[in-house]
């Protein structure tokens, strides 16, 4: 008896938390119909480690191998940011294609300076963005205020206001260094997988591009 | 009935016949015996086509990836499914094979290690790739870029639903799903092959364009149930732009149809092999019309207003994200690929292949091949529009279609009736052979006049040949209207 | 449909920055606008007057990330008339080969970023391909990829490359060929012709009363340029005329400001491999850095209540620096730095211009005026 | 043709107007300057004007003298001199440019020929100064009614250094944030910048301790 009750109100929890973040259906009734049944029947056998594993690598597979930038243009780096879609560095052949709608991405490429009047609209697009979401800082400005540090009207830093997964150095950085700073975010989502943003020890310690 | 040596349909009676005989048959419910056979026969093969197309859905995405790739001086996608056991700059996933239970993924271990060594980060031919900055990495079988897709789809899967707090919920979650359901029902109807379709009826035609027509809804409660004014205006530019277009569009297919004789889709593409002749030759300016208005349909680049990337963020979908977003990204290509399956079918002669009656041993390759290939190469005409043309405003796009294409639709209607009427033979069922050489030949020449559309005169006078718009004073605030 | 206000921006594909555009539209019809600016302000105007002449160059480069060296070359002039410097001639010739050489490059950027504002992705990865060729070139002159920090107070920082004369050429040969390719690209498209021509009607003496001048005022049919109006390096020794284009006549419309910029792009190309020729010296021969015949000796202190200010013909319009100098004890550094940016005067009247157009048309007729903003919020 | 303005037009079409200028008496006094650097030092017109005479001043250069471009518009903040502690610098520029002209229904563009140009129609440089003594709300009148270019360049002196413009409609903000506390002027010699003696930079190189003086406001 006991036992039942703990069982059920465990999983009753596990599906609720599930349902709200990472599936394609949000119908509840659904999720609440199968999980039970499915958790048992997966306990009995040993298929869990087979979805876990399989499914899991897959799964980080193709998060990280499609990442989809947002396409904010804020200064100079957003020129750079440019050029790497262009012929010559090009960037959609890595997987990283620009769109418009922040509902559609999972990367935040911050690429400029946040003044005062930008910190609530940037805060505002970081959380318009699905989980799992991931931001870039890309040149000094993003990173430390760069040149206008001394400024009135500009953050020390994009990283007062949202979380950086990845440092970008360079005043601006050359596409190169942008492909490399993908590549270092894939880098990282193969080690930690699709944490939420909000986790940020599970998130560890960001990358900082051309530190090793 | 053509012969084609995949014989599907009956290949699956067969077996399904079998089944139940063996099933049913033995029960005391043998009675119905035959219809759990057709039964299960109708469903085999809907769910034979519905893979068909989805699975060859990779083949036009990753087709549309290359060819605007090289349009635009670029390479395209090159993410190929190396990266599945070669991790990104070296950092693997460490032998995660080990972790499965019993022992299974030893194979899986083996298989990597073997692929390691055939195209791996350290492989001569990859290191080569690399320095001479090659189009892909590795070897050419692992198809570079065409699991790039697959990838999008498989992220959408894992991305947050979000519905934004003033959206009505219960339309904008089920828009979605009237989109994506309406475009795979046009599929019901579409063969694949002589043998190939999961659903042959009379009307097949009226009821292919019904469903079609259908999503358009789909678009505009999207648009006006996320409560966001750019998708608001998307829906709205849709909802008028597809009535626009949709007169034009049933009154070419009604053209094929009057000209075939028939509607129902096998029947036309049967008509076309048997009399010997390719619509396309009989009607070129219903094929012209066809795919114009097909490329508006399907909203694409120049008639795609309804997401204008730029005054409109991403049109009537900016607020979906994650695998609803998805699953509309899937049905816009669906139904690009529905509209060259029929470009194919009413067109191009189906699953004929050319000159099937002279060349010798080709009906050994089985139809479905030639199905694709035609749909394929239609599709290569979207892409070069999409990288060639610019996107026209609302105005224009509406003026367009009810200026131009309605009457042109009319006027390919009445050819296709005195066509059908006096040229054809019904004695020998066949097209005399003089007609679409004709008319062919003189829709060349009059294509080849049109297109010099250079005016001198105006160029030396730098005037405004195209000023659709008159403004009074030009001042800041002066000109409205 | 009523009217309601659409907030274009600050992420938004029109907006080629940072801005918000506040546009109240009637159905598919612009009644009002309203532009909001200020989301980059950086106040380089206060930062510049905490440091010495030869440290502001780098802001100045990073006024307009499009047009870096124009800039920090606007800069330069103001502070020589604020300093008395000469500069000798052959420097004169190579900041004038980095000019255009930028003008070129920021022209590209320009409609690299207006093919998708009309809907089309290929010319502007087309304009970025020759932008790189652009780049590489300024790259061999500064070292940087983008912001090249150049000129110096008296002359450049270094001469030209060994070799960088062959190069420009060859590639500016190249570049006049693939600007054939634009034109196919662009005004052979009927549809191009429909969505610019006859939108975003603009008067020359207006624009000139609103501020609004450079290739936008020379689109309307008038060559005021400040290269002949207020001359200021060797553009007299060159054979160049500025380009000007016939406008329709209810005024310039966005086709005209695209092709008077293509025009610009030519002319500039022809400028360049015209100054490389005329060069004193030679354009193979090699000075070290600090040689008296590209760097004059420059005083670093500013006489008391001494002001400085030059015109400048940017890529965008007329910028112009203000400099007061001087101040008790700080003759280092300027007392008051101030910017005229001409995109920050123009946008208000881009702004208005689309009055009365459709929604489809605000892309076109405010990527035509190319907004930078980098250059506009400071 | 002549490629470009001469010293000699300039520098007589600069006299000539100086000369008309002194009908104003001495509330307003002009005089020729030269450009010190480069390798033309070409004329330009400089004007000290009071604050209240420079609207009659404004209307009659844009009237007789067809001076039809404000280019910039600086305010300067001397806190030390008590007696001109602000300044007004205007930037005008004369460029004749007009609409081109309509012959029987085609356009022709202009080509100016440069060197018949004189008197009016020669392209000159203003430089007009104004200082005003110090009080709290500095204001001198707007010409933004005058050349339509001044109106922002107001705009953006009342934002950063607080000279107001009497007589200018819509005085608003529009670098700085709509919400910045009112009499936030940054550009005034008070306001210090962030790390203006570099102590605590050096105290605490990486930064690690510090804050941005606006953590509070912002998320």
């Amino acid at each position: 008896m006991f036992s039942e009750r703990e069982d059920e109100s465990t999983s009753e929890v596990i599906v609720m938390d599930e349902g709200q973040n990472y599936t394609a259906f949000s119908s509840r009734g659904l999720l609440d119909m199968i999980g039970d049944l499915n958790d048992k029947a997966l306990e009995a056998s040993r298929m869990k480690d087979f979805i876990g594993v399989l499914g899991g690598r897959f799964l980080n597979w193709a998060q990280r191998k499609s990442l989809f930038p947002l396409h904010l243009g804020i200064k100079c780096c957003a020129l750079e940011m440019a050029a790497a879609g262009a012929p010559r560095f090009d960037a959609e052949s890595f997987g990283v294609v620009f769109r418009s709608s922040p509902r559609q991405c999972d990367v935040l490429l911050v690429n400029g300076p946040i003044s005062k009047k930008f910190a609530d609209p940037i805060v505002r697009l970081w959380e318009q963005m699905p989980e799992p979401k991931w931001c870039i800082a890309m040149g000094e400005c993003a990173i430390s205020g760069g040149p206008y540090f001394q400024s009135y009207n500009i953050l020390e830093g994009v990283d007062t206001v949202i979380p950086v997964d990845v440092y970008i150095p360079g005043c601006p950085p050359r596409p190169e260094a942008l492909i490399d700073g993908f590549g270092k975010l894939r880098e990282k989502i193969i080690r930690i997988g699709a944490v939420p943003s909000g986790e940020t020890e599970a998130r560890g310690t960001p990358i900082i591009v051309a530190d090793d | 009935m053509t012969e084609d040596i995949i014989n599907m349909r009956d290949w699956v009676r067969t077996a399904m016949d079998f089944v139940s005989e063996n099933t049913i048959g033995m029960s005391r419910h043998w009675e119905y015996t035959d219809s759990v056979a057709w039964f299960l026969t109708e469903f085999m093969m809907c769910v034979m086509v519905f893979g068909g197309i989805m699975t060859t859905l990779l083949v036009l995405l990753w087709m549309e990836r290359k060819l605007l790739g090289r349009f635009m001086d670029r390479r395209g996608a090159r993410t190929s499914l190396r990266s599945l056991w070669v991790g990104e700059n070296g950092v693997t996933a460490g032998e995660w094979w080990n972790q499965l239970p019993f022992g299974t993924g030893v194979p899986i271990g083996m298989l990597n290690k073997a692929l390691n060594e055939i195209a791996g980060n350290d492989h001569k031919l990859e290191a080569v790739s690399r320095v001479q900055n090659r189009s892909y990495h590795g070897v050419w079988w692992l198809l570079p870029g065409f699991f790039q897709n697959l990838a999008d789809g498989m992220k959408f899967l894992t991305k947050e639903h979000m519905v934004p707090e003033k959206a009505d919920r219960y339309v904008f979650e089920i828009a979605p799903f009237l989109i994506i359901a309406t475009t795979v029902m046009c599929f019901t109807f579409i063969p694949l092959g002589p043998n190939f379709h999961s659903n042959n009826s009379e009307m097949s035609i009226l009821f292919l364009m019904a469903v079609f027509s259908v999503a358009p809804l789909g678009v505009f409660f999207a648009g006006w149930s996320s409560n966001n004014k750019y998708t608001l205006l998307g829906g709205i530019r849709s909802a008028a732009q597809l009535t626009a277009y949709e007169i034009p569009l049933l009154v070419t297919v009604l053209s094929v149809v009057v000209l075939s004789g028939s509607f129902n889709l096998v029947e036309v593409i049967e008509f076309q092999a048997d009399s010997g002749v390719w619509n396309i030759f009989l009607l070129p300016l219903g094929a012209v019309l066809f795919i114009v208005v097909m490329v508006a349909e399907v909203e694409r680049i120049p008639f795609d207003m309804p997401e204008a990337e730029a005054e409109l963020v991403e049109g009537w979908w900016t607020e979906y994200g994650g695998m609803r977003w998805g699953l509309m990204f899937a049905s816009e290509y669906l139904r690009t690929y529905a509209a060259c399956l029929l470009f194919a079918h009413f067109f191009l002669g189906g699953w004929e292949a050319p000159l099937e009656d002279t060349i010798p041993f080709i009906h050994y390759i089985p139809h479905i091949t030639w199905v694709f290939l035609k749909a394929w190469f239609i599709f290569i005409f979207f892409v070069w529009f999409r990288a060639a043309l610019h996107r026209v405003r609302t105005d224009q796009i509406l003026e367009f279609g009810w200026r131009w294409l309605l009457p042109l639709s009319l006027v390919n209607l009445a050819m296709a009736t005195v066509l059908r009427l006096w040229a054809y033979d019904g004695v020998k069922e066949e097209w005399p052979i003089l007609v679409p050489i004709l008319i062919s030949s003189i829709s060349l020449v009059l294509f080849i006049l049109l297109s010099i559309d250079e005016d001198p005169e105006a160029l030396e006078a730098q005037t405004r040949p195209f000023s659709v718009q008159t403004v009074d004073v030009a001042s800041p605030g002066q000109h409205r209207k | 449909m009523a009217e309601m206000w659409i907030s274009m921006g600050p992420q938004h594909p029109m907006t080629h920055g940072l801005w918000t555009l506040k546009v109240k539209i009637d159905g598919e019809t612009v009644v009002d606008t309203e532009p909001d600016l200020g989301y980059i302000h950086r106040g380089v105007e206060k930062i510049c007057e905490a440091r010495d002449f030869t440290q502001i160059i780098p802001y100045c480069d990073r006024l307009c990330y499009a047009s870096a060296n124009t800039w920090s070359h606007a800069y330069i002039y103001a502070a020589e008339d604020l300093l008395e410097v000469e500069v000798p001639e052959r420097a004169e010739y190579i900041r004038m080969v980095a000019v255009e050489l930028q003008r070129i490059a920021s022209h590209l950027m320009w409609l690299g970023a207006y093919c998708p504002d009309v809907g089309n992705l290929t010319g502007m990865v087309w304009c970025l391909r020759e932008r790189e060729m652009m780049m590489d070139l300024m790259q061999e002159l500064g070292g940087s990829r983008m912001h090249y920090n150049f000129p110096r107070v008296g002359g450049v920082k270094r001469d030209l490359p060994i070799g960088f004369a062959m190069r420009c050429r060859a590639k500016l040969k190249l570049f006049l060929d693939r600007i054939q390719e634009y034109e196919a690209l662009l005004d052979e498209s009927t549809i191009f012709l429909v969505r610019t021509q006859g939108v975003g009607y603009a008067k020359a003496e207006e624009m000139i009363n609103h501020g609004v001048s450079g290739p936008n005022v020379r689109a309307a049919g008038h060559n005021y340029d400040v290269r002949w109006a207020h001359p200021y390096s060797v553009y007299d020794e060159l054979d160049w005329e500025p380009s000007v284009e016939r406008p329709s006549i209810k005024g310039s419309d966005c086709y005209d400001r695209y092709r008077v910029r293509v025009e610009e792009m030519r002319q500039s190309a022809l400028m360049i491999l015209d100054g490389l020729d005329k060069m004193p010296g030679g354009s193979e021969t090699y000075h070290e850095p600090g040689d008296p015949a590209i760097l004059a000796k420059a005083p670093a202190r500013a006489a008391e209540g001494q002001t400085g200010h030059h015109h400048f013909e940017d890529s965008r319009g007329e910028s112009m620096f203000y400099l007061a100098g001087g101040g008790e004890g700080r003759g280092k550094h300027p007392y008051r730095v101030s910017i005229r940016s001409p995109m920050f005067i123009t946008i208000p009247y881009a702004a208005k211009c689309m009055i009365g157009y459709k929604i489809a048309d605000i892309p076109a007729i405010m990527g035509s005026f190319d907004p930078c903003i980098g250059e506009t919020d400071r | 043709m002549a490629k470009e303005i001469t010293a000699e037009q300039v520098l007589s079409a600069a006299t000539e107007l100086v000369n008309d200028v002194s009908d104003f008496g001495d509330a307003v006094n002009a005089e020729v300057r030269h450009h010190t650097g480069g390798r033309r030092k070409h004329a330009y017109v400089y004007i000290e004007v009071v604050a209240s005479e420079w609207r009659e001043l404004a209307l009659w250069l844009k009237k007789s003298k067809s001076v039809d471009y404000c280019s910039m518009v600086t305010g300067i903040h001397w806190p030390e001199n008590a007696d001109a502690a602000w300044q007004v610098v205007v930037h005008l520029l004369r460029t004749g440019v007009v609409n081109p002209p309509v012959v029987n229904k085609r356009v022709h563009e202009t080509k100016v020929d440069v060197g018949a140009l004189s008197g009016n129609s020669v392209p000159m440089e203003f430089e007009i100064s104004m200082t005003i003594p110090d009080t709290r709300e500095p204001c001198v009148p707007s010409v933004a009614d005058i050349w339509v270019g001044a109106d922002w360049n107001e705009k953006e002196t009342w934002d950063l250094v607080g000279i107001d413009f009497e007589g200018h409609v819509g005085m608003r903000r529009v670098l700085l944030p709509h919400d910045s506390p009112t009499g936030y002027h940054p550009l005034q010699k008070q306001h210090k910048l962030r790390y203006q003696e570099f102590n605590e930079m050096y105290d605490d190189p990486q930064g690690f301790g510090r804050k941005p003086e606006d953590s509070g406001r912002v998320k």
